[in-house]
């Protein structure tokens, strides 16, 4: 095999992976934003988007 | 039955993390292993065999000694000690799930790590099929001695001198058998043969022996 | 139907903590053994459900025409709950309903109905070693509900509770009784139930008599 | 709306909301900046000249060496966070290494792969059991480690606290191996970059190679931010789902 | 001394259990903590021994002139007795008489009177894990006996216990008390001693803010 | 402070029989390698300290992940934390009857195995030494484990995979030591005491890390 094929497969072995973990990170920041959205929908309110009272501390 | 193996399955998984906790913990062993020896890979893939099997040993015992310890402490052993289901099955049923939750996750691994560990491919099939037969003795030795640890509140002793002495003779044919598979002039069988005779032997002889010790658990 | 103990004695270390304790139970009928610490109402009810070897005399459970086996009869409720800390309440009680499975005669309700019934309805997803203390023991009662067996066997079962829960047990007991079920437990506060009948233990027969003697 | 870009105190980015709105308005140049990045290292490192020694395979070297410091970056930053969980008791903090586990799981996986990928051609082999080559992998099985642990507890928060006394014992290993070449003296390459004495690499491919290495922490911290917010909002999910049972079971 | 808990809030998992709980307790005074199972008596026991960490607001304790770390001046009877099956209630108690010690300001009875006390002078000898549960318990409560500290926290002290061990527990109680004793306890059945204040919990006062904000 | 250590070691020797099933193990774990290795003497002592090294390090592992967890299933851990002493000190102690009780019997036993492995008196010897210096690390680092996992039902394998990278550097340089003591350019000294450096360092690093778990991890 020449070290073309090296270079290729770690090129590609890499991208995969990343693509990988973007993609699983995306659709679950998706998923989570739809839940969300859901409880949103059905009447739970966030407090936040009440008068603020800081409670940072 | 199937509700005390799903159960136990379940527990197994929830409690440690899950089924690959037994190949990482595999692995662990194994990198662990050249920084020992070094790094000479002739010398690697000659152990190979035992380390794995000493590994699967590892992670038998590791936990094994609870296996009916747990289920004492909050009392659910009074229940299962009363149901009609005969002990023996129940305590079949248990050895299976421990199996299955921390043994076979080994097996399944191990062609992984020998590939680690630089072994030749026959040796790395052997050493998988003595694994998959050998294991299960494994367990049931375990068990009784699981058991034996409950019924005697001070047995820890008497535990130790029971279990690992008996797995030995599993330990020895299991690694003999995946080096006869290598080692020309040793033939495979025999060994193998001796093995799944021990598994068999152990399959009726541990059952029955860690329910007749619950039997008799004093409180 | 009948549970029938005669001449019951057993012995923890080297003494005999009772001797010749007899007494039967028809359908409906109660019996609360009462005592001191350590007189050994535990260990009499381990010896019914057959946990705990006697020394002598047995125990027997007519249903029917022949005579099986007490302990397969019995649901036990001991001091220790019997469940496991990571399943959830749901998935404890679902073995258990189906590990144990019924008796003929009966039949054990739903999970979620048996949480409901002691008031917990709401909280059966939660992992049970999350749950408070008299959380845990309303569940572990709840375990009585979802599979049937006549004879019931508590070991301090209103240990923990608070008194809404108690009359929730009490009425669940009644219920049970009134089904034609027979109970056997161990208290030292009053369970609240009327028409049952009641041994007091005492405690220390006597050293076991193979040495004494 | 101006008032989120007035953050003055540290203490106001532990609230989890203001981070999300700042996070949020970052999120996207980051992403563009990594994009930009890549283009123009993916370029140069397709174009510059291939080694006399290693021939063309020294291309490997613009992923392999920035994958392996990210992994052993990642373990930092989670180190940092576990300080942040641990003496200040930041909420972000837990969310901050709890994100950067998988990612630095991953940058680990990468670093493995490629550096095998470059062995079968330089060394014959694909792995050999040298110190640097197996205290990656020990750090890979440390990450794993640390992943099946934050599974296995189920309260968030004592996960983090927890987990961050174990990732601040197991730093010691980032000096293991950062210096492992050293001390055994092995197969694999001394640092050559990142040194006390300057750089020795001929600069036709250290350009390409730092290029690489800034796009990849870039990804690393667009990756990251994006895992801390998945957190937040899956923490926010529980909290609210919980609050409803609650008062549903209160009404009743 | 004097044992102050200001603005105190507790959460499990990410429930809020209670919220602004606040009281303070000088010499000779108790605080009596009731309410449903689940209402959140334990965890506020726990967050005032400091086993648990209060989400906001803190424990004091104050003796002299300097105030230090609440936990160490209490003693702890939660649900589980600290205590080892295999050693001998002997074994146990002394060993805890010594890792324990004395607080100044008092000091603890030796192991076989504190035995005495509870009720169970004869049986030190045995293992622990051979008493019943009522005298397990009591043996649990000799622990506080043997090493001196103002503060007991007691959780659910009497569970499992007779009616004499009940009054006997009343009664060191009350002398622990009259000797300038802290007392804190969480129980069910009415402890039967006079003029301590009460403190009603209801349970769930809110989720945890920091994600749901 | 005193009572603390013996009640340990007491518990030790009344419910785990600990001791015995460590060095059961690591006699196992002896006793396998020759079917790797061969009836080749002379290899076999040359990996002899290694192995002694691997399974001494093996052997650590077994009951480690109980060592806080038995605390806090009957509330003792509780009353542990309460206290003034300084929590630190406490898990110094508790390590400290854990390594007389688990790992000495395993410095006492390589000597043994030592001899069975063929190995010449200097190895033996340094085995030793590099094994008694050596071994308090691993329980300072098992500790840490032990301390994260308490609040899991059942730390078993999990502890192990938590605990194992950490142990590397003290098997490197244990063995390392063994090894120069015999091949003759290399000195003794440096791994040596690069070795009661690390067990200093995680004597420690061990005890402050699982103290800071155990506040971490208690509900
Ligand atoms: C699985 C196998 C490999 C692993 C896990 C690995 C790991 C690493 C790590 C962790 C670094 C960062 C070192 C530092 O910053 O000090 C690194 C750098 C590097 N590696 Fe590898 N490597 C592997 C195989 C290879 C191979 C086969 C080659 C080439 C023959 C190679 C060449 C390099 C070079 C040139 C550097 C940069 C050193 C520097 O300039 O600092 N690696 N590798
Ligand atoms: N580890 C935990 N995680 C989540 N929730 C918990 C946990 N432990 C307890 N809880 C919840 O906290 C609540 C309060 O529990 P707590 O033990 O304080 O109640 P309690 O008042 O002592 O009740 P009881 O009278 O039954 O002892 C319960 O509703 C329980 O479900
Ligand atoms: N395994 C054992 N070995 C020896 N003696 C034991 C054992 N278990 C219990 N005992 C003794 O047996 C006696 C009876 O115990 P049992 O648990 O039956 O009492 P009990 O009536 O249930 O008390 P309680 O009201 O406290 O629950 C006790 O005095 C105890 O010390
Ligand atoms: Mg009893
Ligand atoms: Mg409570």
């Amino acid at each position: 095999m020449g070290h073309g094929f090296y270079i290729t497969v770690s090129y590609g072995v890499s991208g995969l992976i990343i693509a990988v973990v973007l993609g699983w990170i995306w659709l679950d920041g998706r998923a989570r934003q739809r839940e969300l959205a859901e409880l949103e929908a059905s009447g739970i309110r966030r407090r936040s988007s009440a008068p603020v009272k800081d409670g940072a501390a | 039955m199937m509700s005390l193996l799903l159960r136990d399955l379940k527990l197994s998984v929830r409690a440690g993390g899950g089924a690959l906790i037994g190949v990482l913990f595999f692995m662990t062993v194994v990198a662990v292993i050249p920084f020992g020896v070094g790094p000479d890979l002739n010398l690697l893939s000659r152990v190979g065999p035992a380390i794995v099997w000493i590994g699967a040993l590892l992670a038998a015992l590791l936990g094994l000694d609870r296996l009916f310890q747990t289920e004492r402490d909050d009392g659910s052993l009074d229940l299962i000690l009363m149901q009609e289901h005969p002990l023996v099955l129940t305590v079949l049923v248990k050895c299976l799930a421990h199996w299955l939750a921390n043994s076979l996750p080994l097996v399944i691994a191990s062609p992984l790590l020998g590939l680690f560990m630089n072994m030749s491919e026959v040796a790395i099939g052997a050493v998988a099929v003595t694994l998959l037969v050998g294991t299960p003795a494994l367990t049931f030795i375990g068990a009784v001695g699981a058991a034996v640890a409950v019924s005697l509140p001070r047995g820890g002793l008497l535990v130790s001198i029971l279990v690992l002495p008996l797995a030995i003779p599993v330990l020895i044919f299991g690694v003999s058998a995946s080096y006869a598979a290598v080692q020309d002039p040793a033939p495979f069988m025999p060994p193998f043969l001796i093995l799944l005779a021990i598994t068999m032997f152990f399959a009726v002889i541990g059952p029955l022996g860690a329910s007749l010790a619950l039997r008799n658990a004093s409180d | 139907m009948r549970l029938t103990a005669e001449g019951l004695a057993a012995r923890r270390g080297e003494d005999l903590l009772f001797s010749n304790i007899s007494f039967g139970l028809g359908r409906g009928q109660g019996l609360i053994l009462t005592g001191r610490n350590g007189s050994g109402k535990s260990t009499l009810l381990r010896v019914v459900a057959g946990l705990l070897r006697a020394e002598r005399g047995k125990v027997t459970w007519h249903s029917g025409e022949d005579a099986v086996r007490a302990s397969e009869a019995c649901h036990y409720l001991g001091h220790r709950n019997a469940m496991k800390a990571e399943l959830s309440v749901h998935e404890n009680l679902a073995f258990w309903k189906d590990f144990c499975g019924d008796l003929p005669g009966g039949e054990g309700v739903p999970v979620a109905q048996a949480a409901e019934q002691v008031g917990l309805g709401g909280i059966a997803h939660l992992p049970f070693g999350y749950l408070s203390a008299g959380q845990q023991r309303r569940m572990a009662f709840a375990k009585l509900l979802v599979s049937y067996r006549p004879v019931w066997i508590l070991d301090e079962p209103t240990a923990a509770l608070d008194t809404r829960a108690e009359a929730t047990f009490a009425d669940l007991i009644r219920q049970h009784l009134g089904r034609g079920g027979i109970l056997l437990a161990a208290t030292h506060q009053p369970l609240g139930i009327e028409g049952m009948q009641e041994l007091r233990m005492t405690g220390f027969a006597g050293v076991a008599e193979e040495f004494a003697a | 709306m101006t008032e989120s870009l007035a953050i003055t105190k540290f203490s106001d980015l532990a609230n989890p909301t203001r981070f999300l709105s700042l996070s949020g308005r970052i999120l996207p140049w980051l992403g563009c900046l990594t994009a930009g990045l890549f283009a123009v290292g993916l370029y140069l490192s397709f174009t510059t000249e291939g080694d006399y020694q290693q021939g063309e395979t020294v291309r490997i070297m613009y992923v392999h060496v920035p994958a392996a410091w990210l992994s052993m970056m990642c373990y930092t930053v989670m180190a940092l966070s576990a300080i942040g969980t641990l003496v200040w008791r930041h909420p972000l903090a837990d969310v901050s290494h709890k994100a950067a586990a998988p990612l630095g799981a991953a940058f680990t996986l990468i670093a493995l792969a490629t550096g095998s990928l470059w062995g079968k051609p330089m060394w014959g082999t694909w792995w050999v059991w040298d110190a640097r080559l197996t205290s990656v992998f020990v750090l890979f099985l440390m990450y794993l480690g640390l992943i099946a642990l934050n599974r296995a507890m189920d309260d968030p928060s004592k996960a983090a606290r927890v987990s961050a006394v174990l990732i601040l014992v197991g730093f010691v290993n980032i000096p293991i191996i950062k210096f492992s070449v050293e001390w055994w003296n092995t197969l694999h390459q001394p640092a050559s970059v990142v040194r006390l004495d300057g750089p020795t690499i001929d600069p036709e491919f250290l350009i390409p190679l730092l290029v690489m290495a800034f796009a990849f922490t870039f990804l690393f911290f667009t990756l990251h931010l994006m895992a801390m917010r998945n957190e937040i909002w899956r923490r926010r999910v529980t909290a609210q789902r919980r609050m409803a049972a609650r008062m549903a079971s209160r009404e009743s």
